[in-house]
């Protein structure tokens, strides 16, 4: 065992993604040693295979969806080619690319402090821990931190099915560089990542199928299950819910892979060319030997930390996904400047997750802030919530397009909103508002009669509060 | 024309056989696409808990799932037949439920089959004006002559099939020479007016319409 | 003169537009018995001839525009025909009826006013003023009411030009009934009437050609004009800055119109096809008899009201456009609200226009709330600012367009933001979420610790409240 | 060639007569689109008002509108050349000019001119890699040798157009024995020689860049 001796660093990062990032900044403008250890591809989930190239080629894939959906609009009249998938894959490629260098990659020049490639594990013991570096070059060396950060994010985690392992599945990072769209496609999973990859995959001309194990977005409010059920079956997607997937296979003769599922207690054969597995994201620990530095781990492999970021080891840090806290990259953010000032500062920093929003790039998007329904019951909030078809929203009359709603659930004693839920297109730019009013503790009162522009789809938020004492059907436009 | 119309008569009478008022609610509720729990079913009828339970020991063919009802008619456990509804994808035990569902459930909806022996897919699309975009173009529907009513579904509904082309339902035929397969227009026409009969003996039979419209979740 | 009697009426309200419905309601709701007296098509400017038919065209017109414009998606190719104008017009017709038959319409039965079609002018005295109505079928019948309302609205105005009237030139409302696609087209103006149909007919096919007095939108940012400006270039729109259109003339050999204008006092001809007067709107006030009963007229026909919305005759109120104050129907509907409270109720409540959002729908879209940089430092605030360009919003760089900017003007004492102006996609949406933040008088450090999701476009507000402390170039994706 | 390198080199050495450290501010300011006034302009050179009055007096052909500076050059005042730059809408004096300007500023721009004579529009595009989208592709440009250069614009600029082909130049080189004609993408190389002649000994003169890249607008 080696002797304690004085640290190398004040902080050694392991991982290169958003939480990372963030602490790694922080940490040096605080005028701190810090040191970055990646093993892979600098930038993390967020940048290289999650939100930025899935919004890329979901902006791409909605241009060509407008082109084949003008029809709405008479007098317009468009049309699409087929993808060229090379090419749209190569344009995301550079896209990120361009990315990782700007925000990423060039910044640690700029900021100044140490990256290494390679793979870290903690040596020595809990009072005294050491991250060894393996290098691709088979180097080791020994670093000694005053503190460290676990920011090693999380992976495309597959349940256990049986003969899954032998097929050739897809998770969004290889579907997502896919050379030739696939001509049919099975998307195993029902949560934000399974929705957005099966819009895009059937936007780009597969035709596709969504195995859900209970209902689209579970964790979000029913009724945003319901529309964007209905706009999947629009565009052609068959959503199979309460679907239990029990083996998969691939037919030797066709290639097809062939997925059994139990549906409601009935067995029924699903077949496509390729079969994604969205099935959730699991923290990446293994290798890093938490263990022997008295760090604990969660049964899904998360760092257990307080609401300071620290884990049992009060020297050892996690931040983003690797905490199992929400998987949204502005939450790692959040956790690397808040952990570099506990940890420096002493701030004593908590994480408020209260008005979280909570966005999913389909379109029309779904996007959340605060409680649904069922949570502000569980939580002992005495109620009350409206839900505004999106009918009522002038912006979607005139862009003839209605599918969708805004629900607002607010406290019933004092008409404080404390949730807002929207199935919309800017579903996300409401979700953005909804911190605000939250944030401000507004009422549904005060939403009612602040102004709001007229035929923006935000407008639907004010005319969602006015629902609360006034009849919509009643409501001419703009009269309060 | 003599065979389907003794065919749609027999059925029309069949299908008030059962508790039509506690049917009705019960495929507007499993059309949401979720098992329906007992509470549920008998708030939606105005009946008991108890009353529900009693008329239901009536329906032999009812599925359940850990308590619940997943199908009846239409249901939520995997068929040949596939009616999507509201983006719900749900299924129906007899290849012409498919077709008079959605005038019960007053909505448009999109079916899809398989036909038997080479599981070739049969599409429909049904509209408030009918049957539209019937795929292939060719496609006929099997109809038999139900005889014992008391399990609808091994009577009638697993003789009725979709099959793309009348020579493809020529082995059908041949092995049920009672049996007849009509164009899916035809058997569209068969399915609204079985549902019709359905919906107006019911509105006879109560003072209020029987299917109510989806309902807004409730709130809170 | 007629003895004074009792009223007829509570309230009667002169036009049908959306500061009268909003009155009509409220008052309605109060118990109060009302007359709506509407000369024309029900429903006023907003329903009939502006917002809703203008942002449905440009909703059309965009739809036209992403399939012209993925060529900026690598593998996605799409196309457009050529507009059909008469199917396309008739789909706003259809469009426009229905939501003039839902939001007012079919209201008028539902809430139970009394409406009678027909001119209405003022007869008596001011202090007892009565109101003679003109009917169609040449009827007449006097109404004395206990308050009346004015609420007329207002119509293009064209200033006056050599040969101008001699011309048949266009207004937005004739323009949106065309049954052709000009070939070309001048637009003379450079609000937001005129930025919305230059782009609506450039992207409909039309060669357009903007001339302009000063510069876009001269009322708000200069970035903005410029942004604008940029858009329109790349979208083949000619503008012409600091022009003064001089004379107007027809060709007889070809039919065209041929402008001359000064620029920057050199002289300049512009010939089209069409010619589009957009050089904004006054009020509607002739032809009411207003003298008559003692209320002021101001020099643009506008009546002169107090903030509560009284006129000098204290029993005849106005609302909307013509009172000449901003011209957005929920200026109009708050009006109509609160001038009822206040006649019925004394409320004495006040029009506030501090944080009125303002949206231009081009796209993208231009939209402010709260002061600009210049009516900050106008009102003695000491203020700090800083301008956004989309470039570093992550969701403009996914969308592969990065024209626009987000601007936030603060105070330089206390950090609360006073002023947000963007030129974006869902810039609306934007101005939307600014309302919120500049009643919660939120500050830029607030603003830029908030929860914001990632890939939003409302994301821009919180990089651009980030950018007060922080380099934005050197910002990682979410490190805060 | 020998005729164009001629007038090329004359261009050059007379650009430069000129003050340049003054005349690429102006230029810059100029392509925002708004009038320059003197203190502004004082300030974007880093001299007195004075300093800039005094100078100003040597470029007679300067337009001003109430007391701002307008165009010497470039212009805000309509001429048969326009040239778009970042969406303004500015023209020139000289159909050369719009090839030279944009390596001035740095920027891709729009060209539109008319043939003499018959009005008919040429259009050229002018990006990074050179003049693209020569509309139509038969344009040419006239040019002359410039003898006394004291008035560029009445000397030289007056004389030098775009043509839409070269026979719709034939009566200008008639008329013009002395000038000559090119293709507009051998205009263009000119234009930029000139252009970068002009910075090269503007950087010289200067430790610092003449032309600033355009600025933020600045703030309260």
């Amino acid at each position: 065992m080696p002797e304690p001796t004085a640290s190398d660093y004040d902080l050694a990062v392991i991982g290169s993604g958003g939480g990372a990032f963030a602490a790694a900044i922080r940490a040096t403008n605080l005028g701190k040693r810090v040191l970055m250890v990646e093993r892979s591809t600098i930038g993390g989930t967020c940048v290289n295979t999650g939100c930025v190239p899935s919004k890329a080629l979901l902006a791409a894939a909605q241009a060509r969806h407008v082109a084949l959906d003008s029809g709405r609009f008479p007098g317009i009249s468009t049309a699409a080619d087929p993808v060229d998938m090379r090419a749209l894959i190569e344009g995301k490629r550079s896209l990120v690319e361009g990315l990782r260098a700007d925000k990423y990659v060039d910044l640690i020049g700029e900021y100044g402090w140490d990256l290494r490639q390679g793979t870290a594990a903690f040596v020595g013991t809990a009072a005294d821990p050491v991250l060894e570096i393996s290098g691709q070059d088979a180097s080791r060396s020994s670093v000694r931190a005053a503190h460290y950060l676990v920011a090693t994010g999380s992976r495309p985690w597959a349940p256990p099915v049986e003969g899954l392992e032998a097929v050739d599945y897809l998770t969004s990072t290889t579907a997502m560089e896919l050379d030739a769209v696939p001509e049919s496609l099975i998307v195993f999973g029902g949560g934000y990542v399974a929705l957005e990859q099966a819009q895009l995959f059937a936007r780009l001309g597969s035709k596709v199928t969504l195995l859900v194990r209970s209902r689209l977005a579970s964790h979000e409010e029913p009724e945003a299950s319901r529309a964007l059920s209905g706009v999947f079956a629009d565009e052609g997607i068959r959503v199979v819910r309460r679907a239990t997937v029990t083996s998969v296979r691939t037919e030797a003769q066709s290639g097809d892979v062939i997925a059994t599922a139990t549906v409601s207690g009935g067995n029924e054969e699903f077949r496509a060319t390729k079969f994604l597995v969205a099935t959730g994201r699991r923290p990446v620990t293994t290798g890093l030997n938490l263990e022997a530095v008295g760090v604990q781990v969660g049964d899904r492999g998360e760092v257990v930390v307080d609401n300071r970021l620290a884990s049992s080891n009060p020297r050892i840090w996690a931040a983003g996904d690797v905490t199992g806290h929400p998987q949204f990259v502005y939450v790692a953010g959040a956790h690397g400047s808040i952990m570099v000032d506990n940890a420096f500062n002493d701030a004593g920093r908590e994480v408020d997750y209260r008005h979280l929003p909570r966005v999913t790039f389909t379109s029309p998007a779904m996007a959340a802030v605060g409680m649904t329904d069922e949570e502000a019951n569980a939580a002992g909030i005495r109620c009350v919530c409206r839900v505004l078809p999106l009918d009522y929203v002038p912006r979607a009359l005139v862009n003839r397009d209605t599918r969708g709603f805004i629900k607002i659930v607010a406290d019933a004693t004092t008409g404080r909103i404390v949730g807002i839920t929207a199935v919309a297109q800017e579903a996300g730019d409401l979700a953005a508002a909804g911190v605000y009013i939250l944030e401000a503790h507004m009422t549904v009162d005060q939403v009612a009669n602040m102004w709001c522009p007229y035929l923006t789809m935000a407008e639907g938020i004010k005319i969602a509060a006015q629902s609360f004492r006034t009849d919509v059907s009643k409501l001419s436009c703009c009269a309060t | 024309m003599n065979q389907k119309n003794t065919v749609a008569r027999q059925l029309s009478a069949s299908g008030l056989d059962q508790d039509a008022s506690l049917w009705l609610p019960l495929l507007t509720l499993l059309a949401h696409g979720d098992p329906v729990d007992i509470p549920a079913l008998a708030a939606a009828t105005g009946r008991s808990v108890q009353e529900v339970r009693l008329a239901l020991v009536a329906m032999p063919d009812i599925e359940y799932e850990d308590g619940r009802i997943v199908g009846w008619g239409l249901t939520l456990r995997p068929t040949a037949h596939r009616l999507e509804v509201h983006g719900e994808q749900l299924y129906t035990w007899c290849a012409l439920d498919t077709l008079i569902f959605p005038t019960l459930l007053g909505t448009s909806a999109r079916i899809e089959s398989a036909t038997p022996g080479t599981g070739v897919p049969v599409r429909v699309s049904v509209g408030p004006d009918g049957a539209t975009a019937v795929s292939p173009a060719t496609a006929v529907v099997s109809l038999v002559n139900p005889k014992d009513m008391t399990s609808v579904r091994s009577a009638f509904c697993n003789q009725v099939h979709y099959f793309d082309s009348p020579e493809s339902a020529q082995p059908w035929l041949e092995a049920h020479p009672e049996g007849e397969v009509v164009p899916v227009a035809d058997a569209y026409a068969l399915g609204v007016g079985l549902a019709q009969t359905m919906l107006t003996a019911e509105a006879t039979a109560r003072a209020q319409p029987a299917v109510a419209p989806p309902q807004q979740a409730g709130c809170c």
